[in-house]
């Protein structure tokens, strides 16, 4: 099956990237497609370049971009939501008159059309949230 | 092309407090751009969304009623609202900005059940 | 010691109002700021103690449409939040 | 068509719970994760409809030290919450 | 010098789904080395912070019983629970992690009456 | 009267920030100190340089530095809080070895001492938080 997987929430103080990691990990194992991961309102900060975490505890940026290195996924960020938080990649960060960038490799700034599409073409959908 | 599918945008959220409410609608002009079939359903504090009077140019932040209004433009007329929610609230039917359909918790039930799609906000 | 109280979630959240008002000493204060304001609707408000000192900041009031909807009594500027903050002896933010 | 409701907040988020338990259909299955696995703690899970399809994410019950107080008949593998988003014809999520 | 303060943290959050449970301790802490009187209390959900047997590890997060386990070192011994929350959620006084005391509803609002400054998170 | 004010928010998603700039606002006015303003956990995205937000909106973050600029308030960011969530100045993105920066002028990285020390030295020390 075709899944697409949402992600609300920033990581650190919510535990709901790290359950959309573990779902992502599960159904490629079982052998189903991932067409996409979109990351929406404070989900946006999973891909956050500048994110440095203690040696013992995961980081879930460069998980994403682990994962998207071993199975090619598209790891989509809302534009609208990333530049209203200040995630941006070069061509965002010229255009909105600043001299540095945090966008981490892998990750791509789209717009919300990606989810909508994804709804479309998927077979499953699902939303990993919190509170906020 | 695919056939449309039924999304239906659900959200409990009171508006202003986060951002949930204003994130809702612009999934929902966007689905609309796609052309599928769009529903929006507010349950709990989310019917609060659609409370009229909202001037919240007090607080700098942009107007929810003036972007719903603009739905009906979008042929988004498919909104849905707890009856149990705004009772619980004290809410009139009348003080709603929008035309809405209201829905006992069966029918929540059914729409949610005959929904290709659900996302939360 | 005396206590303002600031809450500043919507009515779903039951848990945190209740922790909230049983944690009121006599003499505290309960300010209802951002989403919070909406206890301040009639079927939330007729569950609160009647003794209870409750008011609501009236920007965020307004912001949310409920200025028809609530008693004028009960609303207050930024300027009383600030003057509350001084008057009772601490700030127990509720959220 | 069917339903896997997933559900990630602990119980003092109350009208959460009650809002995912009415709009579940008969054929419908309810999975907690994340703080929602603590809803298998006896004095909650004795509210819920007896017919209930209900699971829960083993390693989020194992994380919050919830092993030797839940059934373990209502815990699943990572894999299994993907083969019932499979099963079901979509996934509501609440949170 | 100043007088040392009676600084009461409180939490109403289960662990790991938020960071709070974590955050708290890192300020207890903070506050312990700056030798002012430090006091937790845990209201609500925030009870299931102390349950024992945590393994935290299988979701790749830090295990809070060895954090909890370091107040002593700190002589943060001040550790307060709500006893109606650990009623309202099953849990026995022997199923927590570390000695601490029940207050009732009165009680609480003594404490954060009696204190100076009280933080939340 | 000193006061101190502690955000545990990210802009955008929440009100919180908000609310605690008028706060401050309002008791400058009032004639009362602000010993300092505390961004911890997800509040330390308020001190993120790389923020844009749409011209009818408040830009929380530059709402924060003209404060700063006009009253000299001391923002302080929660240096743990803000590594692990990637908000860094040029040292941190050193020791970090990032080649980009992040965090807004005005704005200073330091440790939960910071706290602890304004809730010993202000009079009255309030917190703006949300879910999460």
């Amino acid at each position: 099956m075709i899944f697409t997987v949402v992600v609300h929430a920033s990581p650190c103080q919510n535990a709901a990237p790290e359950s959309a990691l573990r779902f992502c990990k599960a159904l490629l194992s079982a052998g189903h497609t991932l067409h996409r991961v979109f990351f929406y309102r404070d989900g946006v900060f999973n891909g956050n370049q500048l994110i440095s975490s203690p040696p013992d505890e995961l980081n879930t940026m460069r998980a994403w971009q682990a994962l998207a290195e071993e199975h090619s996924i598209d790891l989509v960020i809302c534009i609208a939501a990333a530049i209203r938080r200040g995630v941006l990649d070069s061509t965002e960060a010229k255009r909105y008159e600043q001299n540095q960038t945090n966008l981490a490799e892998k990750f791509n700034l789209s717009g919300l059309g990606q989810l909508v599409e994804a709804c479309i073409l998927s077979d499953r959908v699902i939303t990993f949230g919190g509170q906020g | 092309m695919n056939a449309p599918k039924n999304i239906l945008l659900m959200s409990r959220r009171a508006p202003y407090g986060s951002s949930a409410a204003r994130d809702l609608l612009d999934i929902a002009l966007t689905c609309s751009v796609f052309e599928q079939s769009v529903a929006l359903l507010l349950l709990d504090d989310g019917v609060l969304q659609l409370l009229t009077n909202q001037d919240p140019q007090v607080i700098q932040q942009k107007n929810l009623n003036s972007l719903q209004s603009s739905l009906s433009l979008y042929d988004i007329e498919q909104i849905y609202v707890d009856a149990d929610a705004l009772t619980h609230h004290g809410i009139r039917h009348s003080e709603l900005h929008l035309p809405v359909t209201l829905l006992n918790k069966v029918e929540i039930s059914q729409l949610i059940a005959n929904s290709d799609v659900v996302l939360t906000v | 010691m005396t206590s303002l109280h600031t809450l500043n979630q919507a009515p779903s959240n039951a848990s945190l109002m209740q922790s909230c008002l049983s944690s009121l000493q006599p003499d505290d204060t309960l300010l209802l700021i951002e989403d919070g304001v909406y206890w301040l609707l009639d079927t939330h408000r007729a569950k609160f103690p009647i003794a209870l000192n409750i008011k609501a900041l009236r920007l965020d009031a307004q912001a949310r449409g409920l200025l028809p909807l609530v008693p004028e009594v009960d609303l207050i500027e930024m300027d009383e939040f600030v003057h509350l903050s001084v008057t009772h002896d601490k700030i127990v933010s509720w959220f």
